[in-house]
């Protein structure tokens, strides 16, 4: 029956049912420029510890870069790809976690591994080329180095409420770049952390680029810290060469995760100042002249200039900093130049707990075929005929 | 089918069916352990759309059976994070093709994390698809995806053919360290066969085909919802004077390879069923290992009796697409009984 | 050569080089609350013959679905999942379309694609069980009925784009669900769309429910229009049960796309009246007295009532509208009754333009199948045994 | 492998690698009908992370050849889009594994929109996929996922082994009115052989495989990657007095089983050789089609040497997964050549 049949009925023209916002949207959205400390007042208030503290991180964080790419030239890595230009980001993110927080690195990000504290040989592992991950996750609270962009984001989630459900104070950080954030997986990631709550910071490192691909045909946002809003969590947008800034912004997002605030989305602006990875050739698609601008802006200058300008960075400091940088490069390069030892029988231990017979049944034609080779004198080095 | 109803009720004490028994195997497993959580679309107040995670979010709490948000990546990826930190989720894909979404996290994730990082970060996850057709489901609910899972190396894939299997192999898999597609044959949900509800215990264990019926003359090689088809025809087939075996692989991964060699090997015939399309299907694999294995004793070519190499079709026409008695023997009446034979084309 | 090393360089403290937003960002944020015309005075401008219209496409929807309902319970369909209460989106859709252009239309839409013109049986032939599609995409520019969450929306946005590079002016809407706006699809359609500036609007019809799960376990954004902000593009919130407020703003969004502004993303506030599909209890997950106010807010009582009160609507125009609507249910009932005529050999027919040699075997064995059934006298509706 | 570098230069004009005869493929179609469009993650400006892409987008401009947002199933997805409109879209998936994430959009409407429609939508569209081991490629640049694209109805799988097919199998692609998936050797990018850039024309067709090298005692079936490999062991066998045929079938799907059969029948033995795991890969289809048509003419079980049953291991690691040129003598050896035999347990 409709309500024409229905003669003298009243019209009242009420608001539907159940609308009400989930949560008011004004909070949620991102600061209009990127947030920046160093240079400002505001850095003042920072204490002078910690602004060396990082500032050794970035030093050490640039020369690990440099070493692992002259290793690479050295055809000691499989691939690199550099953060070179991103260090701020890459020591923030370690930074701001406490021991039980979990990491959950992307391909590129081996430094904020190393500077958590894993051992550069372990965190290089993948990119070295002698097995996919050259460390124990649980141990260090890093997830394996993921290659499949954006594919960690939901693992983060994940181990978040798992953790939030059996009561523990564990918050997971997981990085993607840029362009990784236009993969499914980030949208999904970011929505089941928004609805569970659970205790997890999203840091996009915005470098400009994809491979080749520059941001302005990655997406079309106002900045990538604005999709925070569609999911009912805060987004941040900070300078992500400002290692204060984003430091203090981390901090405050893993406190926020801990304190059940639920998760946040960090957009940290940055640059990629080398090619995406060895194999690539930047000049394909963009000019020196593009690149120019982020040399004045880089993130271990403007934290130097912080220092010295306020006369927390003596000489001898900086020295030191430079040392310990040296002494991490010495050692990759020492571990590094020795050859990886590789049991080929690893390739069947851990397909399965146990493993099937056909597995079996292959280990026996390798091992016999290793044995051969031994006999004929040329197992080593011997490539696929 | 020979099939004896169980004197079991329809209550969750009592499961007389496929689904009350997956039901169950799911209740004990996480009675049994606080790690085992279970994901997914509507599996918490609904109980799931087929009902089999029924009662578990009011038993255990919603934090142990969740409604997740509808994205199936997510789903799946989640609860590879879950994995990491200790817990043992049990994930629901709605029906079969929705779980190609979530694909990637599965071939890249689930089946590597354990080989990834040397055995350092093992993922006890079981992932259960509904399967197959013979349920009216219009287009997207009727696909056999096990072919994709078999190819991909680091997951289990296992599949009852009967009720009390239905429960043993989910307890097991769910108590698997590897991850597990457990596939369901949806037709069978209903199915109801002599379990005793009361001793649920007995697991088959991971990788352990069973002779379900004993035969001398030929050996017809299933799974799944095809396991009731190869009964009946085994059944029928005694009138042709064929003494048919079945051997239902019940664990697609790991493949248990002595018991189909060795019923082979003593019948001399082999006729692979299965529902899913034929072209490049688990039954390429079984037939392909059965040639090789047992190429000395076989009296005529190992045959396939499949799907057709089509998508899976309307409701209307699904009757032609799945592999009946019919075709089953046909394709017994085509192993050379005769001296003589020609090769076709 | 770090700064320290270069003694007196000035410290310049610059915005990080490339930052600018791409776009403004409150532009393009939802009203806070759904907008709505009818019972305004800004429903008094609207023109007189097109609210008759959608009213006489109200009432037509409301049968339809009546009509499929009962027939899903004589047998006649497979499965029918109802637009009871949502008629007002699904006609503001098909209206707001010219005749260029395309409707993608998720699994539940079949109402908006007969209201685009569709005859019902095309329209119910995925669901009647007899084929996946009933009827030719291009000749109607509707897209196959889509099952896969949220997997269409990249459909439109291909479509939209490859009528744009060819010049032509046509604009894509697509229907999604509240719940398929948690699918990766959907993301990367949405950005897909902002980015290459596609002509087409995303309709999410927040119907309160993905089959059992409350929005509220699907999203804790503001709003889901609040996502579009995420992507670059403007979000429009809406009360879906206002045909009117749907009509214009789906209109605008159309005007808008072909003008070269782009995609918009609208959100429909509605209710699903109904179970999920007749094989659905929704008994399980909701009380009558949640859907108890909706029933007030019936997308046919409200334009009724804007209507009457307004002297627009005369009983005969009223009882025209119930007459157009039987003669659909009529002959829905009677074409649907009679057995749809299926040929087997169809299953072969369409998996590539050629058969491979494989195909034409099997079509072989079936028709050879089919004889022998036809000899032994039951062919007809005979089960696989 | 017996190779003739082709006189060519490393121009546009004159490809001399299998690179190259892509690029030049792509070319070629895209200047004979405006409605090819290539898409995909870096195919503009850069020309594809191997380049194959490359001078595309110069000379089309970037709507013809355009770099997308890094998303595979919104690149797939709006393929489908275009090729809904009546475009030929032809996508590039930038590694094996990264085609995952587009599994879905494959799967459920690639592979299904002609049938879906009864013919009216065809899906003219081309799929890239650079796949296999052997360049060093770290975690998720090695795999081999044909497996899945074969068991999927409605699709077409093509990969070429030679440089002349590449070129002449993609414009067949890119011409095919059903979707192909075409996968590229990434090892044999660089590779150069006698093809004449002067007479690219000659296009094989879709389907057809070839005998690559003529021989009486046995056959290997091979495919892609593993065609120098099997071209090699062939030439090597000749010295334990085998005189070995190799089939390449080039077409996965539609699978050329005429030109098999006819060269096992002749031959008596056969290996499949391919680079994709073995278990419930390739090989066994092929494998059990062999057994099935062949089976009264065969000498000795069909064997199959094929990548280890693992995800694709490190780059130094991967020579022992690769099935090469040893592997494939080992399994020729072992087609029970004496009068007597004894089969493994
Ligand atoms: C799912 C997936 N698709 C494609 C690739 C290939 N790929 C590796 S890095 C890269 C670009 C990543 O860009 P961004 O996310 O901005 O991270 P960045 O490299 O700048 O750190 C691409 C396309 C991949 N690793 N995973
Ligand atoms: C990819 C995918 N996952 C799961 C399903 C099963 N399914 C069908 S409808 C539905 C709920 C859809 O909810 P919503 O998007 O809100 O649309 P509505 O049904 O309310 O119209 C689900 C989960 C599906 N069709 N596709
Ligand atoms: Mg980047
Ligand atoms: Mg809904």
């Amino acid at each position: 029956m409709t309500v024409l049949e229905q003669p003298g009925r009243a019209y009242h023209p009420a608001p539907p049912p159940a609308w009400k916002p989930r949560t008011e949207a004004a909070p949620l959205l991102p600061d209009p420029e990127p947030y920046r400390v160093l240079g400002t007042s505001a850095a003042e208030k920072a204490d002078a510890g910690l602004l060396r503290e990082l500032y050794g991180a970035l030093v050490t964080g640039r020369r690990y870069n440099e070493q692992a790419t002259t290793l690479t030239k050295q055809g000691r890595l499989a691939v690199y790809p550099s953060t070179t230009g991103q260090e701020a980001c890459q020591v923030a993110a370690a930074r701001a976690l406490r021991p039980q927080d979990w990491l959950f690195p992307s391909y590129r990000d081996t430094l904020a591994a190393v500077a958590r504290g894993l051992d550069p040989v372990q965190a290089l592992t993948l990119l070295r080329g002698d097995w996919h991950t050259g460390y124990d996750p649980a141990e260090h609270r890093i997830a394996p180095l993921c290659t499949p962009l954006a594919t960690q984001l939901p693992h983060a989630v994940g181990l978040a409420r798992a953790a939030m459900l059996k009561g523990d104070d564990v918050v997971a950080l997981a990085m993607v770049g840029d362009g990784g954030t236009s993969e499914g997986d980030f949208h999904e990631a970011l929505n089941f952390a928004a609805v569970w709550r659970t205790p997890v910071v999203f840091l996009v490192q915005n470098n400009g680029f994809a491979i080749s691909v520059p941001l302005a045909k990655q997406t079309a946002a106002p900045s990538l810290a604005h999709k925070a809003v569609g999911y009912g969590m805060p987004g941040r947008l900070i300078d992500g060469n400002d290692a204060l800034a984003a430091y203090e912004v981390l901090t405050e997002a893993v406190e926020r995760a801990r304190g059940g605030g639920g998760p946040t989305l960090v957009e940290a602006v940055t640059y990629r100042m080398d090619a995406h990875t060895n194999a690539d050739d930047a000049t394909r698609y963009r000019t020196d002249s593009e690149v120019e601008p982020w040399r004045a802006h880089d993130p271990i200058a403007l934290l130097e200039a912080e220092l010295t300008g306020r006369g927390l960075l003596e000489e001898a400091d900086a020295a030191a900093a430079r040392a310990a940088a040296e002494e991490l490069a010495a050692g990759m390069r020492e571990r590094l130049h020795a050859d990886a030892e590789l049991d080929p029988m690893d390739l069947f231990a851990h397909v399965y707990a146990e493993p099937t017979q056909q597995l079996r049944e292959q280990e026996s034609m390798l091992r016999a075929e290793l044995a051969a080779e031994l006999e004929d004198g040329d197992g080593e080095g011997e490539e696929t005929r | 089918m020979t099939t004896t109803a169980v004197a079991g009720t329809a209550t969750g004490r009592k499961p007389a069916t496929m689904a009350q028994a997956l039901t169950r195997a799911m209740r004990d497993a996480m009675a049994a352990d606080p790690a085992v959580h279970v994901l997914g679309e509507d599996v918490g107040q609904l109980g799931g759309v087929f009902r089999i995670t029924q009662g578990l979010a009011e038993e255990f709490g919603e934090d142990r059976c969740t409604d997740t948000p509808l994205a199936e990546a997510g789903i799946l990826g989640t609860a590879v994070g879950m994995a990491m930190y200790g817990l043992r989720p049990v994930v629901e894909m709605q029906f079969d093709a929705f779980g190609y979404p979530a694909f990637e996290q599965l071939v890249s994730h689930v089946s590597r994390m354990r080989n990834r990082t040397r055995g350092a970060t093992p993922m006890p996850l079981t992932i259960r698809v509904p399967y197959g057709g013979g349920i009216g489901g219009v287009e997207h609910h009727g696909d056999s995806s096990e072919a994709y899972y078999m190819a991909t190396p680091g997951l289990h894939v296992l599949t009852p053919g009967t009720v009390a299997d239905a429960y043993g192999l989910l307890r097991a898999a769910i108590a698997s360290d590897d991850p597990v597609v457990f596939m369901e044959p949806k037709r069978l949900y209903w199915s109801k066969a002599g379990w005793d509800p009361e001793r649920p215990e007995e697991v088959p264990g991971i990788g352990r085909a069973v002779v379900r019926r004993q035969g001398t003359t030929a050996t017809l090689v299933t799974y799944g919802p095809s396991v009731p088809v190869c009964m009946e025809a085994a059944e029928a087939a005694r009138e042709e004077g064929w003494d048919l075996e079945v051997v239902d692989l019940r664990s697609l991964v790991p493949f248990d390879e002595a018991t189909v060699v060795e019923s082979v090997r003593r019948t001399g015939r082999a006729v692979v069923v299965h529902e899913s399309p034929g072209f490049a299907g688990p039954g390429g694999e079984i037939a392909a290992r059965i040639g090789e294995r047992c190429f000395h004793y076989l009296e005529a070519p190992v045959l396939r009796v499949a799907g057709l190499d089509i998508p899976y079709p309307p409701p209307m026409l699904e009757k032609h697409h799945l592999p009946g008695v019919d075709r089953v023997l046909d394709a017994v009446s085509r192993l050379q009984w005769e001296a003589e034979w020609t090769e076709g084309g």
